[in-house]
């Protein structure tokens, strides 16, 4: 079943022009993505991997029945393009920019949320359901259709735990990137209350790291509503209080969020927390 | 990016938020005449990004010239060492000399955005003039924290809601008012990750005046915000951290000698976790970022060499947005420029990683694709380094 | 049954102090309307009626439970106040305040309606369901309780209205004045959903007027899914163009919103249309 | 609020939108001088609130300051006849006097709000220089409406379609960006109720140009904005409205012989209709208003008295917000300071009717209940008014 994406679900790209945007739509299409449409200002009639540019999200919409964006567009015009995605009628949308104001982003998660759509990232690695569809920037190839849900607020470390988790023969519902910014769309909550519902994940993969307090929330969640087992790396564990390491949410202010309390919080709601990104596959075979 | 004191208030001032009367001097041959306008007594103030400042003598008040004078030439052009800047003290270039003011009360007041709700959160309290975590411990009552909408935007029962915690009567709440509103648009309009006011005094005509002032800039907003830019001053603990930054990579210096250079902030996390576990010690935090691009990888190698204390270099790249051909021609165009002295490990996996095992091949390099047993590998390199070498 | 509102309903009054909303306090109090609080700010503490006055919506609501406020504010303060409400968890408000700038309800309108609470009004007389609440400045006597559902843009003309249905013995299930401002919270079209599902209204009379498209889109709902019968009257047959009638919202602009249109569509949709007000009663008797 | 074309273009400047160079002038001595300053050639506009004013000749160009000044001195201080001054002319007070400017293209663009959609809807048409009418009837395509959440403001995306519909190449983009977000602004901050500049010029530079400017401010706004309540020129037709809009009354003169003085603006309306519908016509329609203060019913008469067709009176008051009492007491007070030298018909229900009632019998008048009955007399009295009388 998996959850949130699937086979059917129809993408565009905006910023389908764009180095990043052009090279992941072949990517994605080599998945099987179902790329039905891109959107890059001015050069609306071109076509990228053979997919059809439209000057706006509305025009592509319309023309290709899109319900899911996902976003190449720089930082600085990347919300307004989340704001014209779901104007134009989208309901999943990913953004992959890095770098988004704060302020901007304030706005847009709150808009977003208002209009019932939803947002992945940003600063995030997309989301993928392993032999249906991909939407993101991760390497196709380290996932594997199987019972376990992914969350996670990093990138590459996802990776490393997929790969982890595949190479032990643990195969992929979905796998989220939520992103690391301080202000991201869909949170660790958001994800496990769609994986509770989804039959077919039968335990959950949390990857937190240092700063805010999602992976707070989600042990509590986890403490009282989820019962599916849970196993939770937390990384920075050595990273000194204060500096912001990388994604701009991975800062630890006046001694909150720090790796030590969050997984205090995870033991306490009775899931597997493991030192090591390579001890996850460990872990969860333990499960079943 | 910290704003320094005089550069916070130049902005609040802009935003018309009172602020004492004063001057920024840089030399003490400017002292004079500054002294001399404001009347001869006055407070000479440090202006040094780390906080402390007040318990470490950087802030001292003088009732005659003469008194200025000497503050002054103690603080000026030489370090201030404070709890914040970790044994090394941060060079005084400036002094900000303000009129001494009598008020009525200290107040906290400060503008930041909570991670939870996702709003800007305002922050008042009755007890100001120390630390907001010393308030947040002594009184966690005496901070009424407001949220605000940021769709709707900041509305007159915010205010209100702050200025009633006060407990007093109706007499001061349109100066309140005004004041709040003024630098709520600064923190909005200014992209202020922060806005703090330490302590916001209430005069005797009932009208506030910010005594003092801290503002953080978000780095992602600073494409708009040129002005700022250009007043910018780097602590000199950051440096690196910042031409790191505007590079497009994410530095921290640490106090190990294990260098690493990772795509991805939470793996670059996990890999300095995975090189402690193993025993050794990180000597920084080193992200090239989502987006792919090879020279990123030259001055990523240019930022790790800086640091004499760096016995082995370790990359790690799990590629995604970052393509590993990219990673490994950079690696290639580096060598071109400077010969390695010190031994690298290398890990390269996902997207195009054949290509990238491809051009390290021509050049006589390899990389593994496991990440243990690429740890693996960086424990008996580093392990087979003779110490003091 | 009656819609929105019932003698459960608990209600604050902001505003409280005034020389109207302290005069409309004692009135609704009269009619049995449950007022449990007052909120003006800085008079936190006193009382107006018997009713206790609170500095702010918050500290109203925590020490009340009330779910719906009557709003008396001047134009300037007016917007700010249903925000207040509604960031205080109000589900319904009732907007009396006239003049407030059309900038200010475009933003209030929106954000209301994205937080699932409900407007009525602004530059209403409120609404009332017979013999069990009256939220508003309607004069209680004239209503009396039975099958009609009453909707109207404008005030005074409501109580010739109901005046005139309870004189002829037609009472009334709830009356709902939902404004005569060009940017209102609550339109005809959503208060004929809510009577579709009342069984206890038996026959709806829509009292609109000149100016604006609510009673062209009411026309069409009312021809596409509304079976009740439905009596109409449409003030300002009279009305000159382009000039604005009292009501900001009456307006006729390029001959758009003219009452014959509006009347056409409504005779189109199958309702009876009425040419004066003192006729509606016997509109609604031929029903019964 | 209705602005003049040059108190409009004053807006604009302000928000930096560019218009052409020009000045008012409001005697003929100043002309000289202003029209050296644009080098002879120019073009002379006669300032008035009315539309209709370019087919009727108030816009004339002049190649040299003879023909300005023959211009000038045929417009100025006379009143102009347009499609929209019913007969009556509009004085011309002010002449703007702008330079003659060579564009490539006129387009329509405006910015109002949409009641349907609760948002504010920019619209952009390529078929500029011609009443907007005309345009939605020539060519409903050739308009393009873009609407704009007023939660989250203007974005990048809509000014891009509207752009594009102009079926242009990038280079006049970056121009109409700055130009659309600069009068998107003025719209919302200065709570214009409408924004229409008719022609839009697009210059050889690939820049814009207002060539003319319609602004209309929001009534209910002016509280915010008194600088423009200073500016205000009000149209000779509507000058009792405005002050009666001053007195918080609403009043539209009509042609009939009726007065009417109702509370509430539907129940005024409905009244008209009756009386129509009774066979007579209304003089006026006027709402006394929601709130209750017995001044208005002082001000409402001062007002009706004012029409010298008016032969009968009716009052029709249905007490909600608006107290019997209070009307009551308004008429007494009235009658203390002039009689009634004409037929009135009262009817008086609804809140404090009984308090209401008692003060008219102190006075020797009395109300009707029922709206019917009131107008049934009404007709009687008026039948029996001598036709010339």
């Amino acid at each position: 079943m998996a959850i949130f994406v699937n086979r059917e679900t129809k993408v565009i790209v905006q910023g389908i022009t764009g180095r990043d945007g052009s090279f992941h739509t072949g990517k994605m299409l080599e998945y099987g993505t179902k790329i039905v449409g891109g959107v890059t200002p001015f050069k609306g009639g071109l076509e990228v991997e053979g997919v059809p540019v439209f000057n706006t999200v509305a025009e592509a919409v319309s023309r290709t029945g899109a319900d899911t964006s996902i976003i190449y567009i720089p930082p600085a015009f990347a919300a307004g393009s989340v704001i014209e995605a779901v104007e134009a009628g989208i309901k999943n949308i990913v953004c992959i920019t890095e770098g988004i104001p704060v302020t901007d982003m304030m706005t847009v998660a709150h808009y977003v949320r208002s209009k019932g759509a939803r947002l992945f990232g940003p600063n995030c690695p997309g989301i993928i359901t392993p032999g249906e569809t991909k939407i993101g920037i991760m390497p196709g190839h380290i996932f594997s259709r199987g019972p376990v849900g992914v969350i996670s607020r990093s990138g590459t470390l996802t990776y490393e735990v997929v790969h982890n988790l595949s190479s032990a023969g643990l195969g992929q519902s979905t796998v989220i990137g939520i992103g690391g910014d301080p202000i991201i769309g869909t949170k660790f909550v958001d994800c496990l209350e769609a994986f509770k519902e989804d039959s077919e994940t039968k335990a959950v993969v949390l990857i937190g790291e240092i700063g805010g307090s999602d992976e707070e929330m989600a042990a509590d969640y986890i403490k009282k509503h989820f019962s599916k087992p849970v196993a939770v790396f937390i990384a920075g564990k050595t990273a000194p209080k204060g500096k912001r390491m990388g994604h701009a949410g991975a800062i630890i202010h006046a001694g909150k969020g720090t790796a030590e309390s969050k997984v205090a919080l995870f033991r306490e709601a009775g899931a597997v927390v493991v030192d090591l990104p390579v001890d996850i596959a460990a872990a969860v075979k333990a499960f079943f | 990016m910290k704003l320094l004191e005089y550069q916070a208030k130049h902005l609040l001032k802009e935003y018309h938020v009172p602020i004492p009367e004063g001057f920024v001097v840089k030399g003490l041959s400017e002292l004079n005449k500054v002294v001399q306008q404001l009347g001869g007594r006055c407070v000479v103030k440090a202006q040094i990004l780390a906080g402390g400042r007040g318990k470490a003598g950087g802030v001292r008040l003088a009732g005659t010239l003469r008194e200025a004078a000497a503050a002054a030439e103690d603080l000026l052009g030489k370090p201030l060492e404070t709890y914040q800047t970790a044994g090394q003290g941060e060079m005084v270039n400036a002094l900000l000399i303000e009129e001494q003011l009598s008020f009525l009360k200290e107040l906290y007041f400060s503008v930041t955005y909570d991670r939870e709700t996702q709003t800007p959160v305002m922050m008042l309290s009755a007890e100001g003039g120390v630390e907001i975590e010393e308030i947040a411990v002594k009184k966690t009552d005496s901070i009424r924290k407001v949220h605000v909408n940021p769709l709707t935007g900041i509305q007159e029962h915010h205010i209100r809601e702050l200025y009633l915690s006060l407990g007093r009567g109706k007499e001061g709440y349109r100066a309140f008012t005004e004041l709040v509103r003024n630098i709520y648009r600064l923190y909005m309009e200014r992209d202020a990750a922060m806005v703090e006011i330490n302590p916001l005094v209430l005069l005797p005509d009932d009208t506030f005046l910010a005594l003092d002032a801290k503002m953080i800039i978000d780095d992602n907003a600073l494409f708009r915000h040129g002005d700022l830019v250009e007043i910018r001053k780097v602590p000199d603990d950051e440096q690196q951290e910042v031409e790191a930054r505007e590079k497009g990579l994410s530095f921290v210096k640490l106090d190990g000698d294990v260098a690493c250079m990772v795509n991805g902030a939470g793996l670059a996390m996990a890999t300095m976790d995975m090189i402690k576990h193993n025993g050794m010690e990180p000597a920084n935090f080193l992200d090239i970022g989502g987006s792919s691009n090879p020279q990123k990888v030259i001055e990523a190698l240019d930022i790790i060499m800086k640091n004499p204390r760096v016995k082995v270099i370790f990359i790690n790249v799990f590629g995604g947005i970052t393509r590993c051909d990219d990673v490994a021609n950079g690696f290639k165009k580096a060598l071109s420029r400077r010969s390695l002295e010190i031994p690298m490990v290398m890990r390269l996996t996902g997207t195009n990683e054949k290509e990238g095992r491809r051009i390290l091949e021509e050049i006589g390099y390899e990389a593994f694709t496991d990440l243990k047993e690429a740890v693996a590998r960086l424990k008996e390199v580093r392990n087979g380094i003779r110490e003091g070498n």
